[in-house]
């Protein structure tokens, strides 16, 4: 029982961590600390991963999201950053709480109300070898469009990146 | 605080020290009991009386060894902080009496009798008794918060290292993972100390090694890709029980200076240590960081980091802990690993600073081809059936 | 369930164990003093001007841009290489178009960062 | 372990706070975290149902693997987007970027 506790305790830490730096993450006023409570949120989804048998996909996350594009993220960040920086609000921001809670209401009525919600997990988790498999059998086609994307997705960056001197 | 200037001032201070050594215990003895409970040491055999101890010494060593086969000895002692620690000041100090010698001087001498072998000892007293400088304009939460963070970002990697089939802190099946995962969080520190800082030279040796970091991190992953392969499993125990007829770097020498040339860059070690080059750049990143936070960064995260690459590379290319049987596992593990630091440290006397271009143009145009290369030969060789991936 | 990670969690806690004592130890005992030049931030002995967080030169951008995608193909390729044998000589053909694919873009940002007039 | 309804009222909460921010926000990088913020909690809930499975399956994580690659995607070329943004109005304002409405 004691570990069951345990894996409890971790999982309602992991729910704080990630929701707070998630709300962090928009609302924190210096957004350089804005890009680091978003770095902070990924690693507490990764961490749910970690709770689900994922480890495999839990490394991933920290390795791609927090070790990449939140380092990319904070880097043009800091580059667009200025001193004095007044940030609009598109929006009513008491009507865009009230569109979200209409939202938030809606899905977790859904979840809420459907029996699938108290399934229990099986005993075994599948190894992570069969990600390999799987992509490489079963997905090769995404494989092979997913080179194509990061491909186009890095040679469009770069070309509006550079400033356009010929 | 003031000087010392009389015998009550003085006794002030060393009042004061054992003040805070003891606020130290008492938080180590919270922070034990709590260990405690998370890992279960309370089946050990119950702590036994001192009368105990004289009538039936034999008690005492099962008190021991009781204790040494739970997971926070492993953490606090032997493969863990401790021991890392102990290597990264011996390392250190092998480093300035190596350097010392190639450019024929004595290197330190004085504290200690012989050779001055109590030098880390009293570079760390010394820089207790620094003052921690905060620049005016700086961030004051993210300016402290980086020492620490590099001090447990470089911990968390060795729980995965192993130094014998036995002694290891966290048996992963994502070994490698994780250290790829945990390597990937120095590019943010290093920003964070660099934006943090409000100071140029800070700003641009961080950038500076930011863009090393992440050039070098790519054809550094790749390199292991194929011991990986060879030995078909992440767990780093698998890669070298699979070493046991021949070493990896028989088969990937390409792989393994690809590896070692990496670490180099990654660790920021010369002749890639232009981030934090002293003559240019002021120390670079940590131009700001003064006393104990200079020496957290510098003088243990640093060496902990080498311990790091050495072993990884003892791991994935040399066989480990793998020799003849007349000594323990361990030893050889230590001995190959000290050898690769001593690899690792050499360059330093010999080889000029890197150009941050020419640098970054050949991490990603050399370095990476080159680790692809690897991969592709890796394939011919386990279809043509000269390695078995997971033979054992 | 993730015992091992929970593991080098707990590792990387008690670095925080061991550093956080050596920050604190100099707050107590060494000498502080209040100084204008002190606190102000290293130029070389200059007076500092201006704000230390200055706009920088982006020349390298490119290889930040290269960087997050090449993450990206060597985790793909890490669950390759980890289920070799299971998915056999179909598998590395489908791997080997996927990494001769993730060339080009390369070759174009090594191409693009080495003009420094476009940056 | 916990039910698989707890990780789909964090999925919930998650996406909800990027809602949120895409609403109420116009200032281009906090939008950018709020689509990373929804993705995340899109994977959150492909590997849940997956777990979930009464029999053992890994289809979640590999397609959760396929939405983080092209997250990283969608990050280069959405933080180059903010980068020419911010050279032609010197700010990254999404308000501003108007001429194109007839």
């Amino acid at each position: 029982m004691g570990a069951i506790d345990l894996a409890d305790i971790v999982f309602y830490i992991l729910a704080i961590i990630t929701l707070a730096s998630a709300i962090l993450a928009l609302e924190a006023k210096e957004i350089v600390y804005g890009a680091l409570a978003l770095a902070l949120s990924l690693l507490g989804v990764a961490g749910f991963f970690i709770l689900l048998d994922a480890t495999f996909l839990a490394m991933f996350q920290i390795t791609v999201y927090v070790g990449a594009i939140a380092v990319l993220i904070i880097f043009t960040v800091m580059l667009v950053r200025r001193e004095k920086w007044v940030e609009k609000e598109g929006v009513n921001r008491v009507a865009g709480i009230f569109v979200t809670l209409l939202v938030a209401l809606g899905m977790g009525l859904v979840v809420l109300q459907s029996n699938i919600g108290q399934r229990v997990a099986s005993k075994e988790a599948a190894s992570f070898t069969q990600i390999g498999v799987q992509i490489l059998s079963l997905y090769w086609p995404v494989i092979i469009i997913l080179s194509l994307v990061l491909s186009a997705a890095v040679i469009g960056a770069i070309a509006l990146a550079k400033l356009d001197r010929g | 605080m003031t000087q010392i200037r009389s015998f009550s001032d003085f006794l002030i201070r060393v009042i004061k020290i054992v003040a805070v050594l003891a606020i130290i215990g008492g938080i180590f003895v919270v922070a034990t009991s709590f260990l405690q409970i998370m890992f279960g040491m309370s089946e050990l055999p119950l702590p036994i009386s001192p009368s105990d101890l004289i009538t039936n010494p034999s008690a005492l060593i099962s008190l021991l060894t009781g204790l040494m086969d739970t997971d926070f000895f492993r953490i606090s002692v032997f493969p863990g902080f401790t021991f890392v620690a102990l290597y990264g000041a011996i390392a250190g100090l092998w480093e300035r009496k190596l350097l010392a010698k190639m450019q024929m001087r004595v290197g330190p001498l004085y504290a200690g009798k012989v050779e001055g072998v109590l030098q880390p000892i009293a570079d760390v007293l010394k820089l207790l008794f620094k003052e921690l400088i905060t620049p005016k304009g700086a961030d004051r939460f993210l300016f402290g918060l980086v020492p620490v963070l590099t001090v447990v970002i470089s911990t968390a990697a060795i729980a995965v290292i192993p130094v014998s089939e036995h002694w290891v802190i966290a048996q992963s099946d994502f070994g490698v993972l994780v250290i790829f995962a945990v390597l990937g969080f120095f590019p943010i520190t290093v920003l964070i100390t660099a934006w943090s800082s409000n100071s140029k030279f800070p700003f641009i040796g961080g950038l500076r090694a930011l863009h090393q970091m992440v050039a070098y991190e790519i054809p550094l992953i790749l390199s292991t890709l194929v011991a990986v392969m060879y030995s078909g499993s992440l767990n780093l125990i698998n890669i070298v029980n699979a070493q046991s007829t021949y070493w990896f770097i028989l088969f990937a020498p390409v792989s393994a200076i690809v590896f070692f040339i990496c670490g180099l860059a990654e660790m920021e070690r010369s002749p890639y240590d232009l981030p934090e080059a002293e003559s240019e750049l002021a120390s670079g990143w940590l131009a700001e960081y003064s006393g104990m936070n200079f020496g957290l960064i510098l003088g243990i995260a640093v060496y902990i980091k080498v311990y790091i690459f050495s072993a990884l590379f003892t791991i994935f290319f040399l066989g480990g802990w793998l020799g003849p049987n007349f000594l323990p596992p361990e030893f050889w593990f230590i001995l190959k690993t000290a050898i690769v630091t001593t690899m690792i440290l050499l360059p330093r006397g010999v080889l000029p600073r890197s150009k941050i271009d020419v640098l970054l143009r050949q991490g990603w145009a050399r370095f990476l081809l080159l680790a692809i290369v690897n991969i592709f030969i890796a394939i011919v060789l386990i279809q043509a059936g000269v390695i078995v991936p997971g033979a054992v | 369930m993730g015992y091992d990670i929970f593991l080098v969690i707990m590792t990387a806690g008690f670095g925080l164990l061991a550093a956080v004592p050596m920050l604190i130890l100099p707050k107590l005992l060494a000498p502080k003093s209040k100084n204008l030049a002190k606190e102000a931030p290293y130029e070389c002995g200059n007076i500092p001007s201006g704000s230390g967080r200055i706009s920088f030169m982006m020349q390298y951008y490119s290889y930040l841009l290269m960087f997050v995608v090449f993450d990206v193909m060597a985790m793909f390729l890490f669950a390759w290489g980890v289920s070799y044998l299971a998915t056999g000589l179909i598998g590395t053909i489908i791997i080997s178009i996927f990494i001769l694919v993730m060339l080009i873009p390369m070759a174009f940002t090594l191409f693009h960062a080495g003009r420094r007039e476009l940056w | 372990m916990e039910p698989l309804v707890n990780y789909l009222l964090i999925s919930v909460a998650l996406f909800t706070i990027g809602v949120y921010g895409l609403v109420t926000k116009r200032n281009a990088l906090r939008m950018l975290f709020a689509i990373e913020i929804i993705i995340n909690s899109a994977t959150l809930n492909f590997v849940a149902f997956s777990r979930f499975l009464s029999t053992p399956s890994i289809t979640g994580q590999s397609i959760a693997m396929f939405a983080i690659a092209l997250a990283a995607a969608e990050a280069a070329v959405g933080l180059a987007i903010i980068l020419v943004t911010f050279r032609l109005k010197n700010d990254v304002d999404v308000s501003e970027l108007k001429e194109l409405r007839g």
